[in-house]
């Protein structure tokens, strides 16, 4: 069969006159399509570079002035603009009505969960799991203020124990030991009283004593059984949920220096709408009422 | 099999009583066998943690099999043991002949980068598994391994530039300018990525000179200028010799090979920060990886047409050189993958291709594609021609090698590239509400059926390999095929097991 | 294989450069402008037809429409940025479906290794994008400048009125086709009437005239100025295709066991061939056939349909130039060994070529793997699911300690329906004894009191879902879940595993 | 081009070669690189960012150790689908004192920039031993065999080679390393020195287990720091500017 003729003459003249074991070159000129589009890249790079910043310089930020860091803060700008119509539904609304609307509920809860994580997951951890030393779960079903969408929402409003809010929920257990009300033997029959609530006693005698203490002490708020009161933001002492610690020595400090956590009032903060949000979003974490 | 490798070795100083006696040849045999070698191992490797994603069971629950610590095993098997095999080999064997000077430090300077180098390997291999990483891409061997690199390296240059001093030809050889520019770049790349303060002599484990955004753009810097220098420049030279040697033509434009050697070396350098787009990495780095990248793309195509119209006038030599074969593919995929480059340095694609397996499909059709078939090509060609041989074993296997590694890489990249785009999509796809449709695990959960089929890719190409090492390995020990004996040469289309019954050594 | 290296035929090569000294070379050489001649034949013929075919169901495919309900795009083909969906007349699939695209793309790359050991460049010379689009351009020129030698004279003329006239119209003619190519690739993503309208109104976006304009250049500048040099210098295929070819594939070949010697057709002692370049110069790439298998050819065979007509004008037989296997052309050659041109030399010649081999090795396996990976294609298609639910298991809390002991784990239920109906489904759970399941939302139930879940018409509807566990129930830390969707039937439409977490015992 | 330029007098000679390359292939880097520790506001101004405790340092090393980069990025773009996924996108600031950065360039797992507080420390410690426990789709492996005490005794070696290289490590945090590596995993000791040299730095039984120190304890420490320094509400656009 015939071979492929070669397209170049070999000749002294237009190879280079070189050669390496047996290797020569070609002359050849460049393809002028290669060096036209190498051009237009160059081009293509320059008018880049004048349209975007490309100097370590301050300020320098190109023609077009487009930063990526303020791009997406214009991108999440107009997607704000964009969802503000259902903003501005969720602000006339009560979190009743929108947890009874299946459209503004799942946009009160995908939104809610972007802002709790925002502004609450920090104390009350992802997902409202609750953080030791006070920071009470939200996904479980006890609740100190109460778990309805409207007791939920009152106490995003306002709070609880700040200063800064007229309406924040309040309440002060005494100092027991602290302040002189109970000696410390007293505390400890107390606490075990309080144990045995929830079915944990390990000392039935000082628990028997700390009955009589209990129901003079405690039992107005607490209730006679330890069912809590949430008009006045006293916990069930009967569960076994504990936000302090359920293990003696927790629950002797607590009678005996009081706890007392505090949580800002994020009305005026938050823009009411995402307050119905995270009323909504809070509620469904698992133990809304 | 490198037992085996070594008694080769010794079967082919046996047998190569020839006029170019005066070269340094057998430590380049041994870097051909351990090109092999460490190919296979490389491969496999892939292999191995292409099924863990598919199947994580094959973690197999134990510390130094985890896909973290083979991963690594895997990138530096296959560009530094395999591909620094190849480039070490193929540089010494091409600057001694295009020279026309015996190897600078003679068989012992030889043998000790050949030594030198494995150690190199294995001492960073070893470090991997047991969790001794600086967790650098491409530049994970901790400082102890590091500074041995940099001894063999520094030995390598001399070795080199020596010959190349030798030189019995008025001009160097353009294959020399791009092996050298890759001798000379990796060194800087490789030192300058790698300052660090080991903890003490005692430990294994240092901390880099450089931290956070600045250990970023150094690392990038090194890292694409791996790819720059150490696959693209180190192989275009390795191009440069054999595809002419393969063709028996002249190389197509000396002053293409001027002009894109110059601007290769110039542009690449800057390409580093488009690794880091939208990253904390300031914008005005950021545009200007972007830009040169995009200037990069015809010096890079550069190489592509000296290769390939190289060919013109040679062209039925495809169908008869098996190893033109591989090395004219190597070209396609060339072109292919440094024109997906630029693309993917625009930061609006770079920005749905990032972080997804689009990336990881492009440097595969790179790497399995363009480096891995223009080092079998050169094989092809090196084995017979080291060891004395008139031809290879088989013709036949070869092309079976050849198809089965296309359809190998035809699967991976097609199976990455897709799957790229999915998960780039899936991660932004947004609900009518506005709000993100998808939650991370469930683009895992998608990727399911794309990492079977590029693990079946995988397979195929180190199958392909095995089938390569076992003609080399015949090759190398059929005493049928010696040069000299002109009688059982087997015709080019004539199946050649033929000759299989020859007795092989070892 | 022979030797037909013959030096001294290149001098005729419209490629060959002038011999100078180096200095003085320009740094870039100009392209070699190919003139190609009009040719008619069956070749020819064919192509048209593949050409009006592609070029038909390019522009006409986006007009197509295909009823699919109210609020959904009822375009046949269509790929849907915005909303994630890719449309393929009765197929709506979904991101994390494209891989069928996967099994697309693979079926193409092998179909194509398979006909290319087949046929060659069949691809190339026919079907490729480049090729149509050239051939249609070129025909394009052939109407407003004429044939061959109109063309060479009309770029040699200076520059009149009437050349600029001319050349004017021919660019304006090819933006013009190539502003229809880059606005039909954009409705292939758009609505086709309302994009149409957009971009004739100017009141498209931003990003669809720029793909508009990019598209519309590309095809100007590949298909009226870079044509061939595409093929030559910057398309890999052609590597992978001169690869891919093996003696048996079938390839436009000159047949130079019959037509060599050259010589004038009344001339003795000489082949077949006139040496009329009848060849050369319809060549869209601008070779010379009878130089044997080169780089540059991509196998369009219009070399064939040249030829033909000169042997039938010279009352020779056809097929001077032919599809031919590599392995024949050896065959006849050897046959014909020692012949002196004449009839006895082309038939001993043709009598020695055997048919093609179809089966081999190669396209046996290429069968093989087109039909594994058809059938898994069509497997996936049939199986593929309509319904699926995802089941994510709360990460923070893992598990909630209830007030009277009990302990409580949540999901996320998201399920995925790809049809445009919205059935209702009743989840259960297989779980150990007194594990209780609850959905959040007031959700109706069914006669055994398992909550009815709505799933949305082409959408993911998302639940929360809890399941709890009362004291003392006694689990180990997890516990292996499974949560299943019954249809109104009863059947499991969907189902998914899931856990149980709890503290450690 | 060709009359001025004799590249033959450089093929020639072989030190002219490889000076002009070198030089060649110095020029990018060094205009990519010098400015971005010349130029202050690379490293954005803001407060908060503080070298890693000796425990999350720890961790950091056995992040570094599994080479989970390979699937992790630490990356947040500034898109708008990663800042709803991840939260606000990463700051130069925030790996000033990585060493090495990590980053990653593939994102197999998700991005872990800002991981930390998202889930629990009980789930990252299981998740960490058995990823398809918690996860049935995920792909990682398991890394049970990180519950093996952490080996601690060189720690303050670790925190003096970091100084000398430039972290603001004071002798005192040096001379109490490994108290106060003990002291971020157990929380019933005494946390006040700790605090005072680490402020807001988290003390947990990370892996559930308070008696003794793991490198699960380490790792989940790191993992739940990531990303949480900065106070994003006191930041201004202006602080965040690089140029």
């Amino acid at each position: 069969m015939p071979t492929k003729i070669e397209k170049d003459h070999v000749t002294g003249t237009e190879t280079t006159g070189h050669e390496w074991d047996g290797i020569k070159e070609l002359n050849t000129p460049l393809p002028r399509w290669w060096l036209l589009v190498f051009y237009a890249t160059i081009a293509f790079a320059v008018l880049w570079m004048i349209l975007f910043p490309s100097l370590p310089i301050r300020g320098a930020t190109g023609l077009t002035g487009w930063i990526a860091r303020e791009a997406v803060v214009g991108e999440m700008q107009a997607h704000q603009a964009r969802l503000e119509p259902m903003m501005a539904r969720l602000r006339a609304t009560t979190p009743g009505e929108i947890a009874a609307d299946p459209e503004l509920r799942a946009f009160a809860l995908a939104g809610g969960r972007a802002a709790f994580a925002n502004t609450c997951a920090g104390c009350h951890g992802a997902g409202g799991q609750g953080a030791p030393g006070g920071f009470p779960s939200l996904a479980d079903d006890d609740w100190i203020w109460g778990g309805s969408l409207e007791a939920i929402r009152t106490t995003i409003l306002h709070g609880v124990r700040n200063t800064e809010d007229e309406r924040a929920r309040q309440s002060q257990m005494p100092r027991f030991l602290a302040d002189g009300l109970l000696s410390a033997a007293q505390v400890n029959d107390v606490a075990e009283y309080v144990l045995s609530l929830s079915g944990r006693a390990g000392d039935q005698a000082a628990a028997a004593r700390g009955a009589a203490i209990y129901a003079e002490n405690c039992a107005s708020c607490h209730g006679e059984r330890g069912e809590g009161n949430r008009e006045l933001g006293a916990p069930r002492l009967s569960d076994q949920v504990w936000l302090y610690g359920g293990d003696k020595a927790s629950v002797v400090r607590s009678i005996a220096f009081s706890r007392g956590g505090v949580m800002p009032a994020w009305q005026g903060r938050l823009d009411p709408a995402v307050i119905n949000m995270l009323t909504v979003y809070v509620h469904a974490l698992g133990g809304g009422e | 099999m490198h037992i085996g490798g070594t008694a080769a070795l010794a079967a082919g100083r046996r047998t190569a009583p020839r006029a170019a006696e005066h070269y340094v040849e057998g430590p380049i045999r041994a870097f051909a066998i351990a090109t092999v070698f460490w190919g296979v191992v490389g491969f496999l490797m892939g292999v191995v943690i292409a099924s863990q994603l598919a199947w994580p069971l094959l973690n197999l629950d134990l510390e130094w099999t985890t896909f973290g610590r083979l991963r690594p095993v895997h990138t530096s098997a296959v560009i530094f043991a395999f591909g620094g095999n190849a480039l070490l080999g193929t540089s010494l064997y091409v600057v001694q002949r295009t020279c026309r000077a015996r190897l600078y430090g003679g068989e012992d300077m030889g043998w000790f980068l050949f030594w030198g180098y494995q150690f190199f390997i294995v001492m960073a291999a070893l470090g991997y598994v047991l969790g001794i990483t600086q967790s650098k891409e491409y530049a994970e061997p901790e400082w102890y391994a590091d500074l041995w690199l940099t001894v063999v390296w520094v030995a390598y240059l001399v070795a080199f530039g020596g010959t190349i001093l030798r030189r019995e030809e008025p001009h160097i050889y353009v294959a020399n300018w791009f092996y050298l520019a890759f001798i000379v770049t990796i060194a800087m790349l490789h030192i300058g990525n790698n300052l660090a303060l080991p903890v003490s002599l005692g430990h294994a484990k240092s901390y880099g000179a450089a931290s956070g955004v600045q250990d970023a753009m150094i690392q990038w810097w090194y890292g694409h200028n791996a790819v720059g220098f150490f696959l693209t420049a180190g192989f275009l030279g390795m191009m440069y010799y054999f595809i002419p040697k393969q063709a028996e033509r002249p190389i197509y434009s000396y002053r293409l090979s001027i002009v894109h050697f110059w601007t290769l070396i110039f542009l690449y350098i800057w390409a580093g920060p488009h690794h880091l787009h939208y990253t904390a990495l300031p914008d005005w780095a950021q545009t200007l990886g972007m830009v040169f990248s995009v200037m990069l793309w015809m010096p890079s195509w550069g190489g592509m047409i000296n290769g390939l119209m190289t060919l013109s006038g040679a062209w039925d030599k495809l169908r008869t050189d098996p190893g033109l074969r591989f090395s004219v593919v190597a070209v396609g995929f060339y072109g292919m993958s440094t024109f997906e480059g630029p693309v993917m340095s625009i930061r609006a694609v770079n920005a749905l291709s990032h972080y997804t397996d689009w990336t990881i499909g492009h440097v595969h059709s790179g790497a399995m594609g363009w480096v891995g078939f223009i080092t079998f090509g050169a094989l092809y060609y090196l084995v017979p021609k080291l060891w004395g041989k008139r031809g290879l074993w088989s013709r036949r296997l070869v092309e079976w090698h050849f198809w089965i590694a296309t359809l190998g890489i035809v699967l991976y990249i097609t199976a990455m590239w897709v799957s790229g785009i999915m998960q780039g999509l899936m991660w932004r796809a947004y609900d009518e509400l506005g709000f993100l449709q998808y939650s991370f695990v469930e683009t895992v959960a998608a990727m399911h059926p794309y990492y079977v089929i590029r693990a079946l890719g995988g397979v195929l190409y180190l199958t392909g390999a095995l089938l390569m090492a076992y003609n080399l390995w015949r090759t190398a020990t059929s005493e049928a095929l010696d040069e000299g004996e002109e009688e059982a040469r087997p015709a080019p289309a004539a199946p050649a097991p033929a000759i299989a019954a020859a007795p092989a050594a070892g | 294989m022979s030797e037909m290296k013959a030096p001294e035929r290149l001098q005729a090569r419209p490629a060959a450069a002038s011999p100078a000294p180096a200095a003085d070379l320009p740094l870039y050489a100009d392209r070699q402008k190919v003139y190609p001649k009009a040719v008619r034949g069956p070749v020819r013929r064919i192509k048209w037809a593949v050409l009006a075919l592609c070029l038909g169901l390019y522009y006409v495919v986006p007009w197509l429409r295909w009823d699919r309900g109210s609020g959904v795009p009822d375009q046949a083909v269509l790929v849907d940025i915005a909303n994630a969906r890719l449309f393929f007349l009765w197929i709506e699939l979904w991101p994390q479906e494209i891989y069928f695209l996967a099994g697309a793309l693979i079926l193409g790359a092998i179909a194509l290794f398979a006909v290319s050991s087949l046929f060659g460049r069949l691809w190339c010379g026919f079907t490729c994008p480049q090729t149509v689009w050239t051939d249609l351009f070129m025909w394009v020129e052939r109407l407003i400048e004429g044939d061959r030698v109109e063309r060479m004279r009309l770029d040699k003329a200076p520059w009149t009125a009437a050349k600029w006239a001319r050349k004017a119209a021919k660019h304006a003619a090819w933006l013009g086709i190539a502003a229809a190519t880059g606005g039909a690739w954009i409705m292939y993503f758009n609505d086709a009437p309302t994009v149409t309208r957009e971009i004739l109104t100017g009141t498209a976006s931003a990003r669809v005239y720029f793909f508009f304009g990019l598209f519309t250049a590309t095809t100007y500048v590949l298909a009226g100025w870079a044509r061939e040099q595409v093929c030559t210098y910057m398309c890999p295929w052609p590597r992978f295709q001169a690869a891919m070819l093996d003696e048996h594939s079938l390839v436009v070949s000159y047949r130079a066991w019959r037509g060599e010697p050259r010589g004038k057709a009344k001339a003795q002692g000489v082949g077949d061939c006139v040496d009329c370049y009848a060849c050369v110069h319809v060549c869209p790439t601008g070779i010379d056939i009878r130089d044997g298998q080169q780089l540059e050819c991509i196998g369009c065979g219009l070399c064939i349909d040249a030829c033909d007509q000169i042997m039938e004008r010279l009352g020779r037989p056809k097929g001077l130039i032919a599809f031919e296997t590599l392995s024949n052309l050896a065959a006849s050659e050897a046959a014909v060994a020692n012949l002196p041109p004449g009839p006895q030399r082309f038939a001993r010649g043709m009598a020695a070529r055997k048919a093609p081999r179809v089966i081999r090795p190669r396209t046996l396996v290429y069968a093989g793997m087109l039909s594994a990976v058809g059938l898994a294609m069509l497997t996936a298609l049939l199986l593929r699911e309509t319904l699926s639910v995802t089941v994510i298991h709360d990460r923070a809390p893992t598990f909630v300690r209830l007030a009277d002991g009990g302990v409580r784990n949540g999901y996320t239920l998201k399920i995925a329906n790809k049809t445009r109906e919205a059935p209702t489904l009743a989840l259960a759970l297989d779980a150990p004894a007194g594990l209780r399941l609850t959905v959040q939302d007031p959700a109706e139930s069914d006669a055994e009191g398992r909550p009815l879940l709505a799933a949305r018409p082409d959408g993911l509807a998302q639940y929360r879902v809890f399941v709890t566990a009362p004291p003392g129930l006694g689990l180990r830390e997890s516990t292996p879940v499974t949560f299943r969707l019954l249809d109104a039937g009863g059947r499991v439409a969907a189902r998914e595993d899931s856990i149980f977490l709890g503290p450690r015992p | 081009m060709f009359r001025w330029l004799d590249h033959g007098k450089i093929e020639r000679n072989l030190i002219l070669l490889g000076v002009l390359t070198l030089i060649t292939v110095s020029i990018g880097g060094l205009v990519q690189i010098v400015p971005l520790f010349a130029v202050e506001t690379t490293i954005e101004r803001v407060q908060g960012v503080r070298p890693y405790t000796p425990l999350e340092l720890a961790g950091r090393n056995i992040y570094v150790r599994e080479g989970c980069y390979t699937c992790h990025s630490q990356m947040v773009r500034p898109f708008r689908d990663e800042l709803e996924r991840y939260g606000h996108y990463s700051l130069a600031a925030e790996s000033m004192y990585d060493r090495p950065f990590q980053w990653g360039s593939k994102r197999t797992g998700p991005d872990l920039a800002r991981v930390g507080g998202r889930y629990s420390d009980d789930w990252h410690a299981e998740h960490l031993r058995n990823p398809r426990a918690l996860v049935p789709d995920s792909v990682m492996p398991p890394y049970a065999f990180l519950d093996r005490p952490l080996e601690y005794g060189d720690i303050a070696e670790h925190l003096r080679a970091l100084r000398r290289l430039g972290v603001p490590y004071s002798d005192e945090m040096i001379a109490a390393a490994r108290a106060d590596l003990v002291a971020q995993a157990r929380p019933d000791l005494d946390p006040s020195g700790f605090q005072s040299r680490y402020p807001k730095a988290r003390q947990a039984a990370f892996d559930g287990d308070p008696s003794r120190v793991t490198e699960m304890d380490a790792l989940i420490a790191y993992l739940q720091m990531l990303g949480t320094l900065v106070e994003f509400r006191d930041v201004t656009p202006e602080q965040l500017r690089q140029q």
